[in-house]
């Protein structure tokens, strides 16, 4: 099968206007001494009914989260998506277009960019968003840089309460411009303030705090905001999850500087990690700095509003290595997913979810704290997801979990810690049922 | 009339959106956690189902894509996207699936993205590939990491990256990024690598030279085996930028060209939809030599059993939060799955038929810069047209007067004005000669009516954007 | 530039479709089969995906839907489909499903199927339904059906049906079909039943009497007790035409009024969506006495499990090959699952709601010829503007103008100029104002600037079409 | 959850405009004497996120045919459809459409259905085609009736090779008008001749035949078309399977006069028998007595090509009990799907596929003959569908299958036959392991 649309008797009428005999001629250019000699090494090609039978046999060797009930999250959350969501982004119009260059034929996608950017900025209190970026990760690698740049320094203070992978990530990206990355100690599940203050100078271009951060927990940020600020030029950079803050008070509210995080839950399925959204909001005056295309409203020759790309000259294209990012393809597609994903909820609506989760994370670790041999280790507030550790074994925990259909959390053991432990996330998908479900396996294994 | 914002429909009140009844015993947020925490106000719309569904339904119909008509973007492999591929991608077990997953869980998927990588290296001769970066920029940044990495290993300290003046932008700016100097190498008058100024150019400071082989004029540089050997002379590393894939699959490798790392564009030459700007993916392939340097986790066989390898003490360490962007890497699986090994090659040879269709058809209406072979794009100037009065960019917006989208303009930069053309394999005869047509139109127009030019686009629901006005005063949000 | 035909498109030999390669020892037909049965020549189109994806692409770009906008086409119901009953109706298990597998492999469905029944039969006040109709006048035609085989059984061999004249051309039709007479029965000066008039027409010769209720002007017919009386008061039978059950769910239900059967139509009530003139679903209900004649296979449940009964003796037969329109039955099921009894009830509040505030805010500006109380529809003429010379089409061809589908249009036929005008209630406050401001500007360009009105629509693609030559030199077919 | 749009606000602003106090007075009009008094007896509305749950829960009651694989057929094919049709179909402009009264905003709908009818007649090889009726067996009831209407009579002979299900679905058409009903007997599994031609006479409205027939046996049209020909003012009825024409000679070919059938291999799912498509085809001089929709090219006022509904003075809107037909909502966007799929399979795909389905049914067959106990009834041509006898227990057969996660065929104890037997179908989509699964079944059995 391919998709090929010249028949036989066109490719002849086509080499003759070209002028030549044979196909093989338009390959002349290629000198014989690196041509391929032999077929790739590649399977005979299929058909698509094939195609459609062997995936959906492959499929059957996963165990898809449709076939469980999980508590997985740790930066990849189970929401649920309204089936709207999908219909509209499957509009070939708009999953079969290009990055917006013609604004004429392009005002689809752009004008839903504008309206993604104004709801991001609104989401997050912040001033202004970008169109996307990667992923929640290499937005914080693009962050870490940007704030060097705004800065001029180089060094970046990092609590261990943020994602190890987001951390990693920040690692590669900043090592190149030299960048120097200090770890700040956790104080249970939360960044130790008393190591931020002690930490923090001068130096420092940036502080970053992730909102709830990666156990779940509400990161004290009027105590962080009071430790930086009397620090002149020091960003507070801050990693959020967009969908707790239908809930929580927003980053724009404690002076950050530079906002990013992951956009999945609003609106993109998890697909085993990818692709996700990464979004960041910026103070106004660091627009010029912001890595990532951004849309900006207009108006034609009639006067009528529409949008183009803008602020290029701060893009890859135009400035070359001098360019704030190399960012070209972005995450167009899941930022029209969150675009619609927020209207569809709304400000009602997202703050429903958001305190459904919570309370159902609630319900869940009040009730596991009575059970004997397990602890909920935060201490402070969290949103829907806790660090649960146990008198038990973690393996027999999982393995209890999955003789009943459970997925019991991330087990923390595979990131930086030395911990042991399971990050347990509770999403509105998961009933009272699960739930309970949930707590009678962990009462089992207390009972024994 | 202006298209209302999504924001203007909404009214107070209104819901779109259901959620199941709370089915835990209800609690005080205010109480349960520090009420300071607690969010007092948040603007976002409030809509029915219907305002949305019909908001951006009816913004979808301002947006042209490659179901709309040919989309002949040079460089970016505009090629039609397989319906099928949607539908595999949505398959319940191969999209509900969570990143910490256990491996045990996840054969299905990990045998997928092991045998794509596979492919991969099989298309381009390289030895292994990573599927992590998620556009072909982060490809180019990751592979350039690498580099960086493999030299420091080596104790050495190079700082210079060769950059073709035709070469992408993304290219500098991966560079830059990556922590090197960017050098640039001038092209010769055929459009191709000059060899003589890439000696007096490369020296033992110099990293690597980046290249795409068709270059960005769509020319095969036929003498990449001495570009080679004069950059690995001097200790440097020979990168390929995969954007131009297209043009060679099944015909020659980059691997055999003796690159040593590269980057592919899934959503290029792979035929997975760019969705208006992404995601893409963008991933890299290596020669043995580097693979020890590939961003973590990387996916092995232990017998038949596949998993994630987190022990990589010379990794240059994760560029994305998870393995990259899955469910574009799937549809591609499935593209490569559909074709074998025979319909890669009919893709490039069509692709490289339609270009040099294209070019026979109207090189003597638009200047052609550059007389050399091209494969699956060519470049054509506007200068004759610009004499009389008309730019590049008005061909391109009375273009989108016909109801065709532009070829890319004003790149690569050492053309003037210029057209750059790529109209893929999966356009017919047919459609190519429209698109002809219509270019020739366009050159006559300027020359009995150049106004109508001049003043285009006419026929869009939208009319000339005033592109200083959005620079200058930004308004980026509602 | 009239929009090529797909046939248009087509190249000799290209292909846009793949099978799997033969499998089993290819043979040769015309030895296996006789050589006589094998056809020489096919003339379809030959396409590649591409082709057909933009040529259908496009032409649905030339329509409108209800999630283009507002619908208000009066008696249609043109109400808002969510997006996730299109999802449910393709699940895997609950749409891949052959007719004659055995019931126990299709338990989930039979009890979707049964449970709907008797949802259906609780909003109608019906003892018994069938799914079987595939639209709504196959559900008349199916209840004439068994209101003939009724009376037969009864050894009597009535033969006329009492039709309204303001009934839907569907009624008087489907009675024909059925073998029997029509009568026309006048409406009163207040558009409703005259019951002196029906007393008057009906008599041991009438079967039946066909009514709607609210009837088609949207006008509640309050005395249909006594209506009910007189019919039955001549041992014929009282149906309804479930039409606009839109107006009464919660409030008031057929089996109450005396209504003896009745259909419904599911992509009108339960909002599936009517994909360009179906398919639709027209399940006919029954009060006890006539469950007999239902046709058959019939749905019933023994115990838990569900079954399909097809000993049936009394049954008018079978009217579809299966079991109906599945699928569209499947969207209603899940529609009256995601609303429940209070939101049925809500449905029809703010459907009734967003009609009255359209007539209050229009009944100024347009004639109304019935100033009873209405429901969820209400009629208009355009008697006023027509003096000034516009018609109720040349009206109705200017609001497409607008971007704005066109409400019923003379209809009733004892309106004259008639609008016939149903919002639902999924349009909001908005929505209605804008259609209802632009009505009003209509009536206003009729007395400025009445050409634009009469030569109308200009915006369409399209322009007014030739219907007259489409009926004179029928052009059906390439 | 329901889909209304206004606000508790912008209801009470309705409410003044129209002048009452509370929506209970819009419904005055009603007489207290029966307005309900209380809650419909319909459980609780539910969430989007809890009915796709339920749904998926119920669907797991069924056995899907991805679960199997099916040998099933008797008028319903498992056919592969392309994934452009679903996609395309779920255009909203499309599927939100109602049928296309005003044409100007409904060109798209008109063309399409203008495509389909030209390939409908194309297939048929006959002069024009409608634009669908509601499924096979009720365009056979609509046949009956409009060949009764246009010769006058009142007897129709109808084989038994007929599909039971649309005898009887015309029987009840039929009946309403007195129609008389005469069935052909079998020969084996086609129509008996000798007796069509003892049996046909002046009196005779139409012959019925199917082709392929219910058995899967191409009736000899060349000898029926003899026999019938001779007799002034009786028409050739065929229903036909429209994939089965990509291999078989058109009935135009054979004089037929009205052509029916069932749609749904050119590209609708089983969905468990409906929606499926009707279609008919007709000769030109019968149009004005043919029911259903039919859309008919013409011009704008400039000159434009364009699409109406035409015809219309047949339809019951316009002359109502005089009217060829009550159908009103037909079957369109099944119509789009025929026309999508006849499209992308264009003429050599519809000839592969009709052609794979013949040789893999013949492949069956040919080696069933070879296994003691079971024999292929059919003597004469078949197309991709055959009766299948054995000298043991059908229900065996059949569990035996089952078992092994196959349905053997359709058992046609179920119909009027009086006979035992699996009627077996076999398309595309078995493939060579399948059907030798299948072989190895019966020989099992034969070998006990």
């Amino acid at each position: 099968m391919d998709y090929i649309a010249n028949t036989p008797q066109e490719k002849e009428e086509m080499l003759a206007a070209i002028g030549v005999q044979k196909i093989a001629e338009l390959f002349s250019g290629i000198p014989r001494k690196v041509k391929l000699d032999c077929p790739l090494d590649i399977p005979a090609g299929i058909s698509e009914m094939e195609l459609a039978h062997d995936l959906k046999e492959i499929a059957q060797k996963n165990l898809s989260l449709g076939e469980v009930i999980s508590f997985l999250g740790a930066g990849a959350y189970d929401h649920y998506i309204p089936a709207i969501v999908d219909h509209l982004i499957l509009r070939s119009e708009f999953y079969t277009a290009y990055t917006p260059y013609q604004a004429e034929l392009s005002q689809g996608t752009l004008q839903a960019v504008y309206e993604y950017q104004s709801m991001i900025s609104d989401l997050t209190a912040m001033d202004l968003a970008n169109a996307s970026l990667l992923d929640g990760g290499s937005a914080l690698g693009e962050a870490v840089l940007m704030a060097s740049r705004i800065s001029r320094k180089k060094k970046i203070l990092i609590s261990q309460s943020l994602h190890p992978a987001y951390r990693e990530v920040a690692r590669t990206y900043g090592r190149q411009q030299g960048l120097e990355f200090i770890q700040l100690q956790l104080n249970n599940t939360v960044t130790d303030l008393l190591e931020l203050d002690k930490t923090i100078d001068q130096e420092t271009a940036a502080v970053v705090i992730q909102y709830p951060n990666f156990f779940g927990s509400i990161e004290d940020m009027n105590r962080i905001e009071n430790i930086i600020s009397p620090y002149k030029n020091v960003l507070l950079l801050m990693v959020v999850n967009p969908l707790a803050l239908g809930l929580l008070r927003p980053p724009g509210d404690f002076g950050a500087d530079i906002v990013i995080g992951e956009g999945q839950v609003l609106g993109s399925p998890l697909n085993y990690g990818g692709p996700y959204l990464g979004f960041m909001a910026v103070k106004k005056r660091y627009l010029r700095q912001m890595p990532g295309r951004v849309v900006g409203a207009t108006t034609d020759e009639s006067g009528k509003r529409g949008f183009v790309l803008t602020m290029q000259t701060r893009e890859q294209h135009i400035r070359r290595e001098k360019a704030t990012s190399n960012i070209c393809t972005n995450e167009a597609l899941n930022a029209l997913s969150a675009a619609i994903y927020m209207s569809i909820m709304g400000r009602q609506g997202l703050r429903e979810v958001a305190e459904q989760c919570c309370k159902k994370a609630h319900y869940l670790a009040n009730r596991i704290n009575k059970i004997p041999g397990f602890k909920v280790v935060n201490k402070s507030d969290y949103f829907h997801e806790f660090l649960l550790e146990t008198d038990y074994s973690i393996d027999k925990v999982k393995k209890e979990m999955s003789k009943r259909g459970v997925i019991a959390g991330v087990d923390i053991s595979r990131f930086d810690y030395k911990k042991e432990g399971l990050l347990v996330c509770v999403t509105e998908k998961r009933n009272r049922g699960e739930l309970d479900k949930y707590l009678t396996v962990l009462e089992a294994i207390s009972g024994e | 009339m202006s298209k209302p914002l999504i924001k203007e429909y909404s009214s107070p009140g209104r819901k779109g959106y259901s959620l199941p009844t709370l089915d835990v015993p209800d609690i005080n947020l205010e109480e349960e956690l520090n009420p300071k925490f607690i969010r007092q106000q948040l603007d976002l719309p409030e809509l029915s189902e219907v305002d949305v569904a019909r908001h951006f339904t009816s913004l979808s119909q301002k947006n042209y894509g490659v179901d709309s008509g040919i989309y002949p973007l040079g460089s970016c492999t505009m090629k039609y996207n397989p319906k099928i591929n949607e539908d595999i991608a949505r398959i319940e077990g191969l999209s509900n699936l969570h990143p910490y997953q256990e491996d045990k869980d996840l054969q299905g998927s990990l045998k997928i993205l092991y045998e794509l990588k596979n492919n991969l290296a099989e298309i381009s001769g390289m030895d292994e590939v990573t599927l992590q970066p998620a556009s072909g920029a982060h490809g180019e940044l990751t592979a350039l990491m690498i580099i960086k990495q493999y030299f420091k290993d080596k104790g050495e300290e190079r700082k210079k990256i060769v950059v073709p003046d035709s070469a992408h932008g993304t290219n500098p700016a991966s560079a830059a990024m990556a922590g090197f100097e960017v050098v640039e190498l001038k092209s010769n008058e055929r459009g191709m690598i000059d060899l003589d100024k890439l000696r007096g150019l490369v020296d033992e400071d110099t990293a690597a030279l980046m290249l795409t082989n068709p270059n960005t004029l769509g020319i095969f540089e036929r003498e990449i085996l001495e570009v080679a050997e004069i950059v690995h002379g001097v200790g440097g590393l020979l990168y390929y930028d995969g954007a131009n894939m297209n043009a060679i699959m099944g015909y020659v490798r980059p691997g055999d060209m003796d690159f040593d790392l590269m980057h592919f564009n899934l959503h290029k030459t792979f035929s997975t939809p760019h969705g208006g700007g992404g995601p893409g993916s963008g991933p890299v392939g290596v020669k043995k030599f580097l693979t020890s340097y590939l961003p973590k986790p990387v996916l092995i066989k232990e017998g038949n059993f596949f998993k994630w390898e987190y022990h990589r003490p010379h990794s240059i360490g994760r560029v994305h939060s998870f393995y990259g962007n899955y469910s574009v890497i799937l549809r591609a699986y499935a593209y490569i799955k559909a074709l074998g090994a025979d319909g890669l090659r009919k893709v490039t040879e069509n692709a490289v038929l339609n270009a040099n269709y294209m070019k026979a058809k109207l090189k003597d209406v638009y200047y052609l810069p550059y007389e050399e072979d091209s494969l699956h794009e060519f470049v054509l100037s506007a200068s004759k047209q610009k004499e009389k009065g008309a730019t590049t960019l008005n061909i391109a917006k009375r273009l989108l007067d016909y109801g065709q989208y532009a070829p890319t303009i004003y790149f690569p930069l050492v053309v003037k004005e210029a057209l750059m053309i790529e109209p893929t394999e999966t356009e017919n005869i047919t459609t190519l000669n429209k698109f002809i047509a219509t270019m020739i139109n366009i050159s006559r127009e300027i020359e009995n009516n150049i106004e109508i030019v001049k003043n285009a686009p006419h026929n869009t629901t939208i009319k000339k954007l005033d592109e200083v006005k959005a620079a200058r005063k930004p308004d980026l949000r509602w």
